[in-house]
């Protein structure tokens, strides 16, 4: 793989930056693969890199039915934290934190993670009760997580209206230091170009149709719109389109499927410097690096493939924004666009086995996945290459559903960005 | 015993309505009345009928009137019966007596709801500023009556006249709904 | 905002709807003996599919009447909508009619 | 002060009102009906702003919503300042205050441009992706902050926006969207048939294109007054609505389709009762595209310097507004349009020093007419280099040999450069309904193809240019629409054009020149500084998709959303991978089509308008008092009621004592009631609750568990049977409407064969608790008609009667485990009854109390909130609540999830007490449990604190916690590591304060 560095790029301007090398192969699909995965969204990558890097497992498929990292990873508010309640999410989304944190340096890839800290606002009792005991929990987790009065929630965030007369005044907030963003982009192609150094085949335009199953019922072969592989492991990081993809295996998935949109403003000057979040009156907001705002809005209420959501949708995002950010209400919207997340009953991702020997299944991240990416593919490697679970990812089974043992993060939370 | 002044004191008892918009658009409150819910399956309006003078409407969205009393179809086993506030007992009584005979349900609402009128030339682009259907005259006729959203609010709406709505909404969102009318009609004052 | 076509009401704007999830997903009731897996499925497992989907719908601010509704994921067109407890309908023959 | 470049006459400004505005601090005169962009063009100013990477002078590109670089701050405070606007849809009033941006310390002398000199190609496409990764600790302190201080263009206001926005829904059969001829056209054809028409169109005037174009004929008119007299015609037709200043911006599903119109920024005392903008929510039956296109730059090097601009744009400056945009210009084209815009400004007073035309052979009749009017025409000859430092000074104009390889460059002295790469139909609405784009090969453009919605394209925005045809196009688009939405068509009408030559032409990609490739620069994206050069290096890096180019050098995603640089992107991207273009194919068009206030999106939503404030018939007697508040969904409720000199906790404390020495008052309105009627009441109720119910006598009450269907407790309440056939449902304040939805969803669609139906009343009664061992004392003599003895009337009983003459439902129940009553009225006599409680229990010293007293009651008597107690993963039996689950039943809501294995699982979180070792420490609720009074880290927590208060009637704190297998646990010792140290505490049954419930039966 070609070094990027400072050195290198000032080296290959004297050329007229004519030395540059692909960053990722265009390669044919090969008739037979080792594993297979199907999604090459950041989770799909992620994984792919990490049997290539850790488990040595390089003969390895990433099939996409468009262009890599153009599903939700695409299309995220990038925002990333591990502040999670319960013990297994909070071991899950820590150890993504971790490695987000050399993530860079790993895959010399400058994926632009901003620790720039994520305050998520309490406007009730009972959003402080909620925060108080997601710190608490986090504190003894071993993850950052600290409570900020309305005065120190404004002094981290200078724009905030604290003031005691707005409709839902500010009683506190949550904050995770560590938390940030991340340049959603970089992390795709970042991991693209590292696990096709390893040899991984990324397959663009290629959509996976089917799934077939041996006489034992195993995995034998997908077929793809540019022909048939033959594999005996298949993992499936469909995001949106897990369903889809997992009933050509014969299987029902706990999941359904919403549009979620997001937005962002012309791009000003800095002018808010963390990412803030409200559960309560639904509106996510932070600056990226090119100086737009970045806002997250609610799911639409139905399920849909649309990749697009409604405009009272929009208007409810905005108008908390405006609650919020008062001074932010002249900024216009520059575009919008959605994604299709697939929710679980519990909010909590599924990183398991299946029913069908040789069949892996990542999905259910649903509107916040993007921050577990590194942590996500590096367990789910390790579920594909060894047939059993990472003990990070242990308890984020299929059969949960089936035995009652859920992982209730929207119970507890109310939402998961 | 104290005595205690019975005087209904509604959601909108210390609120003026008087305003310079009020030539393109006329908001009040409606005087409290007695309200019942009645519910039941195809047996009940005809059977109201008795207490009511007239049956419930069972056309899609159509408000029943007689007198001083209608009946707002909310559902198809849904009314909405609004009467002068002084026959909250009498008509009560009598609905229940009516009705006694058929498998229903008769709760009195009375005092759930306030009620505002809107009118004048631009009372339908007034409330269409929070609410999405068509207020047109072709597809909401004088007498259509229905439950919709004013904005972040549930109301029912009906239409009296031409340029004349009376709008009923849940006691504490009059208010809102009250002053989201009155920021709506700011243009006209 | 779509347009959802009310079976009582008529045509009326989605925001006085609520949407109610898979339509037709059995309800495991008190008294059946249904083994885990089962009740799992009925309370968890959905069809989520790309393309037509039986949902449930409520006119909510409306004449609140539950009902039922086909509708093509992918562009968020209605095939039809129907009372809730009537049978599936013909889907295939409704989409006929609607190409002619 | 005078204006040099202003033309003597013609144009439409209105000559009689002159105006004054200022920018960057400089003042300068203007014409009512001047843009910013024109009226600062008529005074020679074109350096205007910096580009948003190599900080390059910049200034008018274009004449309209497509404006790149030309964008300013406006606003003379920090209330109504708006960054980003582009100059040229900024209409002037007198006053104005403009700011030029992303410069310092000034717009002609720039640091930042050394971005461009010395940096430039050390910048290219995605660099920072390559860089900046060492030494690690330097990206936060470093690099981070220096490439965001460089990003973003103006600055975001600094203080609230004081202005008001306003939405309206509105419904039409036919929207007509444009309106150029197309647009008038299709509004004429459609305003016959007597259907609800709606014509909108971004400009403060009707005409589109036909307000710049002098030299056609229209049934014999001139275009100017083809536009007044249609105008006119479809202003008195009281079917048709005229909305200028109004965009579409967004195309969303079901022909809803957004607008915004822009009210008050044009004025310069603005009337404050108007709005400064209103979004127009449209539901349109049909609608009619006439959005007309978008003229395309030639990507040659240097192709960005002021006074370089598109060609049309040139000559609408000079016709439409009367400014002369230079001296002397050099006209680059591909397209014969550019002719016209040649012949326009020669007219206007402007030397054509030549036009070179990249075609080999042009042959319009516009070519023509050009030569014989004297212009010098160079065909087969490109524009390769631009000189001039704030302005450009020189043209270099070079031929092309037959290889199309360009030789040695001539200079043209010149102070403006016209181009034109041709147009692009404007599809972006088509696109956002979803439509299907069709490639036309002969256009080289993308024009609607098959519809995905009730819409129609008409004119220039689906590639028809011809004039004459735009015109029947526009008609029969109207007509097509008046069918659709199965209306009647009056008599077509024809349209008689002359003057109006038809025109060819257009070019997609980079110019050939025979610069350095390495170093030259020829803008595609101008605003985010995109060259040809970023987007060869993307698709060399293995960026193939359209998609991938786009993100990774940025082209199109500037504010302008790469109206006049898409297609030239695209051009390039095909020659680079020797792809067609309709195999690349184009990136998303998304909503909006021109940038859209945050303001006007929220509408009337803010302060308390943001969600409604719900208030009980009480609430004005607490604000009197002095009460605090807390939100509690969308109520308010009264939280304490502090006395002078009384902090939370001394308040809390007092009332407390109240309710458990004498008597407390408590406004419990908000709680959800719902009325369950019918024959079948208690068969539903057995249904929907976990309890039963069939033998719950008339007059009694229960306490009612309700289930999700997977088992989870989900809400609960008091609920008394009135009648036989009528149950009194309470429910939490929050849950009202959640349960409310679950009953009816099961009533309908689970058991719709039961008679029973159910009704929200919690808005019909007021309730005001009475708690306390003196509320019989004070109540009694407002009762009428009740014997509120213990025997006659035990805890847990409902009645109807009177109170205070009005007619009541009067409960004996008690959520503080005092005697305690709670007085239902009608809700309109709520304040009244509720004073003349307060009267009656003076003499016991009546104490209101608020919402965390009745907490601190509650947990004191170990009662549960749910969604306090409970979060959703809880069972009955969890939170000690097994007891109210009929075990006989055959079926309610959540029994079959019940009986799954991990429900009894001995692990489960259950519902303790706790009490402190030291009674003065109160734990904090959300404090973690762990079993191990030495903590390593991670810790393994065992539970958590739901609720914890000092107890002012047992001198001591107390806490609930739902701990894992927490009953067996009861009697010893579990600890809870804090910051500053363990606490630990013994478990004890969940109940602290008279455990047999004595003083409830008093
Ligand atoms: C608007 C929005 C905002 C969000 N905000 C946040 C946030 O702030 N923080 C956060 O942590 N998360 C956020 N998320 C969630 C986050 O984006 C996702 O959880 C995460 O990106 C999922 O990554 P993935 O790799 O699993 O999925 P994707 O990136 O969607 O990748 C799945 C890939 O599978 C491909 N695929 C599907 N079917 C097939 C098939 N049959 N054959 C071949 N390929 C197929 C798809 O084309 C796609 O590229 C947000 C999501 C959205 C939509
Ligand atoms: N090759 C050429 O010479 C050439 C090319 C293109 C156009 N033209 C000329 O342009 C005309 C085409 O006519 P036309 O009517 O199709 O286009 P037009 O440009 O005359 O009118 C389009 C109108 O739509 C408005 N508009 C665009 N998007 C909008 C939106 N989202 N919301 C509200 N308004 C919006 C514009 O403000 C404009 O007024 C003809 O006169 C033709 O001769 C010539
Ligand atoms: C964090 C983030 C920042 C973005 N910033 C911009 C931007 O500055 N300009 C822009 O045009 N689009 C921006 N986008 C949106 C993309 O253009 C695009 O809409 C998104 O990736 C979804 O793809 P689609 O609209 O092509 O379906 C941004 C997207 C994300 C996730
Ligand atoms: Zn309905």
């Amino acid at each position: 793989m070609q070094k990027y560095s400072a050195f290198e790029l000032f080296k290959r301007a004297l050329g007229g930056h004519q030395g540059w090398e692909r960053q990722w192969r265009q390669p044919a699909l090969k008739p037979a693969y080792d594993a297979v995965i199907i999604g090459a969204g950041g989770h799909g990558l992620a994984t792919a890199y990490y049997l290539a890097k850790e488990h040595g497992v390089r003969n390895v498929a990433v099939i996409e039915r468009g262009w890599l990292g153009g599903g939700n990873t695409g299309r995220n508010t990038t925002i990333i934290r591990s502040n999670y309640l319960f013990d297994e999410s909070a071991a899950l989304y820590d150890h993504a934190l971790k490695i987000w944190d050399t993530l860079s340096q790993d895959i010399n890839y400058n994926v632009m993670y901003s620790a720039r800290g994520v305050m998520m606002l309490a406007h009730t009792v009972h959003d402080v009760q909620s925060a108080k005991r997601h710190i608490h929990a986090n504190r003894l987790n071993g993850v950052d997580n600290e409570w900020l009065t309305p005065e120190q929630a404004k002094e981290f965030c200078p724009p905030l209206n604290i003031s005691q007369n707005i409709r839902y005044p500010i009683m506190g907030a949550a904050l995770q230091r560590r938390g940030g963003t991340a340049r959603h982009d970089a992390v795709a192609w970042g991991y693209a170009r590292a696990a096709d150094a390893l040899g991984v085949d990324i397959i663009q335009n290629c959509e996976v149709t089917g799934i077939r199953r041996d006489a034992s019922g195993a995995v034998e072969a997908v077929e793809t719109t540019k022909g048939v592989v033959r594999t005996k492991k298949v993992g499936v990081v469909a995001a949106g389109h897990t369903s889809v993809v997992m009933a050509m295996a014969g299987l029902r998935m706990p999941l359904e499927s919403y549009p979620l949109q997001a937005l962002v403003s012309e791009p000003v000057k800095p002018a808010f410097p963390c990412v803030v979040m409200s559960n309560t009156i639904h509106a996510y907001i932070s600056q990226s690096d090119k100086g737009e705002l970045v806002i997250g809005a609610g799911t639409d209420a139905y399920t849909s493939y649309s990749q697009r959501g409604a405009l009272h949708i929009t208007e409810h995002t905005l108008d908390a924004i405006c609650e919020l950010f008062p001074m932010f209400r002249r900024m216009r919207m520059l575009r919008n666009w959605g994604g299709i997340v697939d929710v679980t009953p519990d909010r909590s991702p599924i990183l398991s086995k299946t029913a069908v020997p040789g069949l892996y299944v990542n999905c259910g991240w649903g509107t916040g996945g993007f921050k577990a990416t590194p942590g996500s593919g590096h367990v789910f490697a390790h579920t594909i290459a060894r047939d059993e679970p990472h003990p990070i990812n242990a308890p984020f089974t299929l059969d949960r559903f089936r035995d009652g043992y859920l992982i209730d993060e929207a119970a507890a939370a109310a939402v998961a960005h | 015993m104290l005595d205690v002044p019975t005087r209904r004191i509604t959601a909108f008892a210390d609120r003026s309505f008087a305003s310079p918009a009020d030539k393109a658009v006329r908001i009040a409150e409606a005087s409290p009345a007695a309200r019942f819910v009645v519910r039941g399956r195809a047996a009940v309006p005809q059977t109201a009928a008795v207490a009511l003078g007239f049956p419930l409407a069972t056309d899609v969205c159509r408000a029943a009137l007689g007198g001083e009393r209608v009946a707002l179809w909310l559902g198809p086993d849904e009314w909405l019966v609004i009467a002068p506030e002084h026959e909250a007992e009498s008509l009560g009584a009598a609905l229940a007596s009516a009705l006694a005979g058929v498998p229903h349900a008769l709760v009195d609402v009375s005092h759930r709801n306030v009620g505002l009128t809107v009118s004048g030339p631009k009372a339908s682009y007034i409330l269409n500023h929070g609410c999405p259907l068509d207020l047109s005259l072709a597809a909401f006729p004088v007498g259509m009556c229905t439950r919709t959203i004013l904005a972040k609010a549930e109301v029912v709406l009906w239409r009296t006249a031409e340029d004349a709505f009376r709008l009923e909404c849940w006691r504490s969102f009059g208010p809102y709904v009250a002053d989201f009318l009155e920021e709506a009609r700011t243009e006209f004052k | 905002m779509l347009i959802i076509n009310c079976p009582i009401c008529g045509p009326r704007p989605e925001i006085e709807f609520r949407y109610g999830g898979e339509a037709h997903v059995a309800r495991p009731a008190g008294t059946e003996t249904l083994d885990d897996q089962t009740v799992a499925d009925r309370l968890y497992m959905r069809t989520n599919p790309k393309g037509l989907h039986f949902e449930r719908w409520r006119h909510a601010h409306g004449c609140g009447k539950y009902f039922n509704a086909v509708r093509d994921t992918v562009s968020d067109f209605f095939v039809t909508t129907y009372k809730a407890g009537e049978p599936k309908p013909d889907v295939a023959a409704l989409l006929k009619d609607q190409a002619r | 002060m005078s204006a040099p470049f202003r033309l003597p006459a013609g144009g439409r400004i209105d000559r009689s009102k002159p105006l004054s505005f200022s920018f960057d601090g400089k003042s300068y005169p203007g014409f009512a009906g001047d843009t910013l962009a024109s009226a600062l063009i008529a005074s020679g100013v074109h350096l205007m702003g910096r580009s948003f990477k190599y900080h390059r002078p910049r200034g008018f590109l274009t004449a309209g919503p497509d404006e790149p670089n030309a964008l300013v701050g406006v606003g003379a405070s920090d209330d109504r300042y708006t960054p980003n606007l582009r100059a040229p849809v900024v209409e002037l009033h007198d006053g104005l205050v403009a700011e030029s941006q992303n410069r310092w310390p000034s717009l002609s002398f720039d640091v930042g441009a050394i971005n461009d000199v010395l940096l430039g190609r050390f910048i290219p496409a995605g660099f920072y992706y390559k860089t900046f990764m060492w030494p690690k600790s330097f990206w936060k302190s470093v690099y981070e902050p220096k490439i965001r201080a460089a990003a973003g263009l103006g600055r975001p206001p600094k203080d609230p926006d004081s202005a008001r926005y306003t939405q309206v829904y509105h419904h039409t059969d036919i929207l007509v969207i444009g309106t150029g001829p197309a647009g008038l056209a299709a509004a004429l054809a459609a305003a016959k048939s007597g259907l609800r028409v709606l014509v909108c169109d971004e400009q403060p005037e009707f005409g589109g294109s036909l307000l710049h174009d002098l030299s056609s004929s229209i049934d014999g008119k001139t275009p100017a007054q083809f536009v007044a007299d249609a105008v006119a015609d479809l202003a008195r037709q009281p079917n048709v609505t005229l909305l200028t200043r109004t965009t579409a911006f967004g195309y969303t599903p079901h022909n809803m389709i957004g607008l915004i119109e822009r009210v008050t920024d044009h004025i310069a005392h603005a009337d404050p009762k108007l709005p400064r903008e209103r979004m127009w929510h449209v539901r349109a039956g049909e609608v009619v595209l006439a959005t007309g296109a978008i003229e395309r730059p030639l990507v040659f090097p240097e192709n960005d310097r002021p006074g370089v601009m598109l060609a049309d744009a040139a000559r609408a400056y000079a016709n439409r507004w009367a400014a002369k945009p230079g001296s002397r210009a050099v006209v680059a084209t591909a397209d014969d349009g550019a002719y016209r815009a040649a012949l326009d400004l020669k007219a206007a007073g402007v030397e054509i020093a030549l036009i070179a035309d990249m075609r080999a052979n042009p042959t319009g009749a516009l070519v023509a007419q050009a030569r014989a009017a004297g212009i010098r025409v160079e065909t087969g000859s490109v524009v390769t280099g631009t000189r001039g430092r704030l302005r450009v000074k020189t043209a270099h104009v070079a031929r092309l040999d037959a290889n199309g390889n360009a030789g040695a460059p001539e200079p043209f002295a010149c102070d403006l450069v016209l181009m034109s790469g041709g147009w692009t139909p404007t599809v972006h609405l088509f696109s956002q309904s979803r439509g299907k784009l069709r490639w036309d090969e002969a256009l080289g453009a993308y024009v609607p193809g098959t519809s995905a919605e009730r819409e129609r394209s008409a004119g220039g925005c689906r590639g028809v240019y011809d004039l004459q045809a735009v015109l029947a196009d526009g008609t029969a688009a109207g007509e097509d629409a008046v069918r659709a939405a199965k209306g009647m068509p009056g008599p077509s009408r024809g349209f008689m054009v002359t003057g109006s030559p038809a025109t060819s032409g257009g070019y997609l990609g980079a110019v050939p020149h025979d610069r350095n490739p390495a170093t030259v620069k020829a803008f595609v994206d101008f605003q985010n500084d995109v060259t040809a050069k970023d987007l060869k290096l993307a698709t060399r890096e293995g960026m193939r998709s359209i998609e991938h180019v786009k993100r990774y050098t940025t082209t199109g995603m500037a504010t302008d959303q790469g109206k006049t640089s898409n297609m030239n992107a695209l051009g390039i991207v095909s020659d680079s991978l020797k792809t067609p273009i309709p195999q690349i194919g184009l990136t998303t068009f998304r909503m909006p089509y021109t940038p859209v206030t945050f303001g006007a999106f929220a509408g009337a939503s803010r302060g308390d308008l943001f969600d409604p404030v719900r208030r009980t018939p009480a609430h004005d007697w607490a604000v009197a008092e002095g009460a605090t508040f807390e939100p509690v969904g969308q109520w308010k409720r009264a939280w304490w009621f502090p006395k002078a000199g009384e902090d939370m906790h001394a308040a809390v404390d007092r009332e407390v004592k109240a309710i458990r020495t004498s008597v407390g008052l408590f406004d419990a309105s908000t709680l959800g009631k719902i009325e369950v009627v019918g024959p079948d009441a208690a068969k539903f109720m057995e249904l929907m609750y976990t309890n039963a119910w069939a033998k719950l006598g008339v007059g009694r009450c229960r306490y009612g568990v309700m289930l999700r269907e997977d088992g989870f407790v989900m809400d609960d309440g008091v609920i008394g049977r009135i009648a036989d056939d009528r149950f009194h449902v309470t429910t939490t304040t929050g849950g009202a409407p959640r349960v409310l939805a679950h009953m009816e969803d099961y009533l309908q669609t689970e058991f719709p064969h039961l008679d029973v139906w159910l009704t929200s009343i919690t808005e019909q009664w007021a309730v005001i608790a009475v708690q306390g061992p003196k509320a019989r004392e004070v109540i009694a003599p407002l009762v009428d008609g009740v014997d509120l003895s213990t025997a006659a009337f035990p805890h847990m009983s409902v009645r109807e009667c009177k109170v205070c003459g009005v007619p009541a439902r009067l409960f004996r129940v008690s959520f503080t485990g005092e005697l305690g009553f709670e007085i239902n009225v009608p809700a309109d006599y709520g304040r009244a009854v509720w004073e003349a409680v307060h009267a009656s229990g003076k003499p016991f010293g009546i104490t209101p109390y608020g919402t965390e007293a009745m907490h601190v009651a509650r947990a004191e008597k170990g009662y549960i909130i749910v969604g306090q107690e409970t979060d959703g993963t809880a069972t009955p039996d969890d939170v000690g609540l097994g007891w109210a689950i009929g075990k006989t039943k055959p079926d309610f809501v959540g029994k079959r999830a019940l009986a799954r294995p991990s429900m009894a699982n001995a692990d489960r979180k259950q519902l303790v007490g706790l009490l402190t070792k030291d009674p003065k420490t109160t734990l904090e609720e959300g404090a973690q449990i762990v079993a191990d009074a030495h903590v390593e880290m991670p810790a393994r927590m065992i539970g958590h604190v739901t609720s914890s208060y000092q107890s002012p009637t047992l001198g001591r704190s107390i806490a609930m916690a739902m701990v894992k297998g927490g009953r067996a646990r009861i009697g010893s010792s579990l600890f809870v590591p804090m910051p500053d140290g363990v606490i630990e505490a013994t478990v004890v049954e969940p109940i602290f304060y008279d455990k047999e419930g004595a003083r409830l039966d008093a």
